[in-house]
């Protein structure tokens, strides 16, 4: 789960991370008002779920109130990747003496959190570790022990050249880092730029903190950090029916159970001149209300003009999901043609099942996949 | 014969009498799978099936069965504990099918599985299935047919698929594995392929992968440099948008790495074949093996 | 550092253990409004740093208000182990369907945190370990993963035969106990007992808590823990001096750099046939201050009939020494003979100042030993 | 020789610009122990002493002087950071004089230590002195003399008036070795006892107990087992009252265990007289030693 930086900004916070103070605004009045308290000069920086925010204008510095004022009426309401920006975070502008990279994630090849920092700060670390690799400093907490406090510092004199004072505040920010990484059960967490004043004072300016999915069971307080606003209605809606949904621009709407098929299916939908609609993975037991809520889901696209499951039934026996499939098509309004493909444990009596109903058959992926795209083609 | 069971390997299921623990249990057992016992805490003294014991403990299960291996269905919250719980008792291999399992949670797992020498399969996995030998996890066993081709896969469904197409065109398998689809497992595809390698059961690996992390790049250097037998590949998410999570916590192709071209690329540098489509996979073997024999 | 029972409840309390409420009471007033608050009945407990209370009579079961004002009148005031009593917990009387005993120490063999728990609650461990060793089930914790849950509940099934609700309550009170534990850089936490009621409730009854003095600069809260009242006022004056100082019977006072020599020094005394007065470990550096409450704090006790100093000097010059001894005599008014013994560098130069002094000076352990007894007994 | 020091032995020493840390260090230099280099965070660059470099951390250190052995004299709040930190580094061997740690700190300071094969001596203790080869740490070069007389033992100064009554007999020490007086610490009696029963460079011992723990005990029952030499005890504490903490963190007797009289016992059984007085010390290993040659 993506959160805003104005939360990140507030988990990091509360993990003892020195954050500037301000505070979000959804209008320009607000924004001033803010500005108004924390005093200009400010900056008023685009909250989106997406990245480059700075070089679509998001980002804007403010030395005057009509600043503010200008600035976030431009911003409120932009388009940066698609993502329609509803608030901006009003923070005050920082004199900045030196910047760094701080970040975290869940490295898959050890097992463990990498820290992964640079002196290169401000600038996006894909593009430090393109361009300067040996700029970025890394290191792999050992969770029985996290980052302990030699191997905190000794990150910080890497990352200053041996600036003592400086050191033990980025030795003091790694650790506080990490420990909000893990008590947020974060997949990535990120501090782009953590400056530097003229005073020396150590500043975490931006927060880019992801959430693990698998963990939010023991967060209920994150549910109330999602933005619902922000989120594709569609995506919003499979992930409210327990669904693994990704949105695409196609006209295939696929509908499978399992993540690795269900990419395998987009994969073939592609590789025969076809574009798929979504990514659904419809999950291990295929219930008719699952299968309902996913319909539901694919239909609401108006892009889609055919649909194609793709089961494997394996332990699931194939008539028994042939049967949530067509109680499922019955109780919606179903506009386009469905290409159902089902294989596994009496795979023939589903078939004769389907054979009773609008459904086209199919008996492999191939076979399905093909049937769906001229399908499609036909009734565009 | 196959990897990571054998003879003598001596099964356990912890959680086996939730709704899929006893479903798939039974599944094991119908498959002859030496099950010989099951632990749910506060059900000790109850007997699952009529003839496997229930234990309050891995341990107790452990010291009053011999067993070494455990499967694991067990929910999220749980399922982590579980993992250690076995590990503790002294099990030698540990399957954990529970999907959903937070990553942090397998991070702190992994160290105190590797200080025990103990080997996981998983989490967010099928498990694996050894033809006629055993069946630890939820591979519909009418798929599969005893013979010599390793599968390695991380996903589930689509390693049936592709094991079923194997099966359909006669060629059997040594064991069929699905090591999982998240960020953190225990065996992960290089582990798969080395244990592959040392069989003298398996003549030939089919390695599905997908988009997300270095794992096939990894195999594939090994592959190159130590195995020689044949092997083909399927790459899956290659239409997959960047950034976004694909089913699997694990399927994410960030900044860049992980995407399906790279794959292909590094395993096709390390002269083995990928398949466009999944029906291509038993082709490209036959090819690739012909190729050999000639 | 020991601290009173209702002291560790409030440390165990902090941590989620199901502690009783309760007030403590330092008048026979207090503690009969504190049971009219509670309700009736409830416990009086002697609140005092030494075991051994239940036989003393320092813990009452109290039916009535009348029965609270007659065992707080009793128990206030009582000595115990020659400790008085000045306050006393008033806490609601739980009915008991079953005991357990819940304890954790720091194990030496191991260097891990050793968990001790037995059915047979109630009564002193010590006692059970004699008698029926078998009923106490221990575990050392691993520090890198803590007291994880199955280890926890296996402990539980074990305490309680398999009865998996009281085992989940006893082994969340382990693992909350082991968190206290860690938290507050324990020596010993014990909860003697823990009991259910006949209704299944899990309590924490009784609460014993020792605080690593090491740690003590990690926790500055803790000091308002310490009970000036209840310490002896020249082991309070020691502490308060940074040295290590423990209160004996006898007329020899003993004053000695390192904790090896000075238990060595007081069987010394006893093997010659006298009663040393006290342990002190002056430490390193004998500089004229330390010495110069060392001996404030050996004179003040009226016992002591002679004072002997056993320096080893080794690193640090003996003329140094012998120089801060005169100084340090110099500022008190000495009522008692004086033998010193130094050794090491410079002994020689030490022994000559020592020499136009009343001090008696000694070149080895055993003459200054027998020295001391002997001018002690000449001044009985 | 002597035990766990040796030719090879290049020590770095960590808190070298403290108080006590510079003192000390120059009595190390004085000995002639190879003292190679120092660390003290901020202080990277300077040199002490003329001709002892310091540097920012453990890690450069090593990395620039090869040293294998770190003497630490960092204040109790990081004492065992410290310790941590030269592990870490890889260096073999820790001795750490700090007095004061948390016992906790040393707790989970053990493992680490454990997992990189790292011994540790202390902390709170003074340390080791192999006369005429090394001095780690802060006992009085004046009181030792090269011989083949091991000594352990549990505090310091009762250490020195033992080893300087053994020296003043004439009978020089292989190695001196204060193990420290905390409940939890690197080396135990018993490993002091296995490596000088394995030093060719010992033929005698000299073991000072106290109250407290049963270190002795186990000590006892290994040298009676397995080491044929003339062994000699003294254990300090008889007189001292059940429950009260005498200085050292370790020294109490507790629920009636780790008493002196527990381990004088222990160690006569085991046939190891025990002395009644430090000075019986040196007499009574004169006669174990006349026993033995009769």
């Amino acid at each position: 789960m993506n959160i805003h930086e104005y939360q990140g900004r507030e988990i990091l916070r509360r993990h003892g991370l020195p954050v500037p103070p301000g505070q979000v605004a959804d209008s320009v009045d607000r924004a001033v008002a803010v500005a108004k308290e924390l005093g200009v000069p400010v900056m008023v920086k685009a909250q989106v779920l997406t990245g480059g925010r700075g070089k679509a204008g998001g980002v804007k510095f403010c030395a005057t109130i009509e600043d503010v004022r200008t600035h976030a009426k431009a911003i409120l309401g932009m388009e940066i990747k698609g993502h329609t920006v509803r608030k901006v975070l009003v923070t005050p502008a920082a004199d900045i003496a030196a910047e760094f990279y701080l970040g975290m994630l869940v490295d898959r090849r050890s097992g463990r959190v990498l820290v992964m920092a640079s002196a290169e700060g401000g600038v996006e670390i894909e593009q430090v570790a393109r361009e300067k690799p040996e700029a970025i400093v890394r290191y792999e907490v050992d969770p029985r022990y996290g980052l302990l406090d030699h191997q905190a510092l000794g990150l910080g004199l890497r990352l200053c050249a041996g600036d003592l004072k400086k050191a033990r505040q980025l030795g003091a920010a790694l650790q506080k880092l990490y420990a909000a990484f893990v008590a947020a059960d974060a997949s990535l967490a990120e501090i782009n730029p953590f400056i530097f004043t003229p005073a020396g004072e150590g500043l975490a300016i931006d927060a880019k903190v992801n959430l693990d999915d698998n963990a939010l069971f023991r967060h209920a307080d994150y549910e109330e950090l999602r933005d619902r606003e922000a989120e594709d209605p569609a995506e919003r809606a499979a992930r409210e029916a327990d669904l693994s949904f990704v949105k695409l621009h196609g006209d295939v709407g696929c509908l499978v159970n399992g993540a690795g098929l269900a990419m395998a299916t987009m994969d073939l939908v592609k590789y025969y001149g076809g574009q798929p609609a979504n990514f659904l993975d419809i999950g291990g037991s295929s219930n008719p209300e699952k299968v309902v809520n996913a319909l539901r889901i694919i239909l609401a696209d108006r892009e889609v003009k055919a649909i194609l499951f793709n089961i494997f039934g394996g332990i699931t026996r194939c008539d028994d999901v042939a049967r949530g499939i067509i109680q499922a098509t019955n109780q919606l309004d179903i506009r386009v043609p469905i290409v159902v493909r089902l294989t596994g444990t009496n795979e023939d009596q589903a078939r004769q099942l389907l054979a009773k109903t609008q459904l086209v058959p199919a008996a492999t992926m191939d076979e399905a996949v093909q049937k769906a795209i001229s399908l499609a083609a036909a009734a565009a | 014969m196959a990897i990571f069971v054998d003879q003598n390997t001596r099964v356990i299921v912890q959680g086996i009498t939730g709704r899929d623990g006893s479903f798939h249990t039974q599944g094991m057992l119908n498959y002859g799978t030496p099950v010989v016992g099951g632990v749910t805490p506060g059900k000790g003294s109850q007997v699952f099936a009529d003839r496997v014991p229930i234990f309050d403990t891995v341990a107790d299960a452990v010291a009053a069965t011999g067993a070494n291996t455990s499967v694991i269905f067990v929910p999220p919250p749980h399922a982590a504990g579980a993992i250690l719980e076995a590990a503790d008792a002294g099990v030698s291999l540990v399957v954990c099918i529970t999907e959903g399992v937070p990553t942090l949670d397998m991070v702190r797992v992994m160290p105190y599985l590797r200080e025990r020498g103990v080997r996981l399969i998983g989490p967010n996995c099928p498990g694996l299935l050894a033809p006629g030998l055993a069946k630890l996890g939820i591979m519909p066993a009418s798929i599969v047919k005893p013979g010599t081709v390793g599968v390695v896969s991380r996903s589930g469904t689509l390693t049936y698929e592709v094991v079923w197409q194997l099966t359909g065109a006669g060629l059997g398998q040594s064991t069929c594995l699905g090591i999982g689809g998240d960020p953190v497992i225990g065996t992960t595809f290089l582990d798969a392929v080395e244990a592959f390698a040392a069989d003298p059961g398996t003549d030939a690996l089919v390695l599905i992968g997908e988009i997300g992390g270095d794992a096939e790049e990894r195999a594939a250097a090994y592959l190159q440099d130590r195995v020689d037998m044949p092997v083909v590949a399927f790459i899956a998410g290659r239409t997959a948008p960047p950034g976004k999570r694909m089913g699997h916590a694990g399927a994410i192709v960030t900044g860049g790495s992980g995407t399906a071209a790279d794959k292909t690329k590094a395993l096709e540098g390390a002269g083995i074949p990928v398949a466009q489509r999944a029906g291509d996979i038993v082709p490209l073997l036959r090819q690739v093996q012909a190729k050999r024999n000639r």
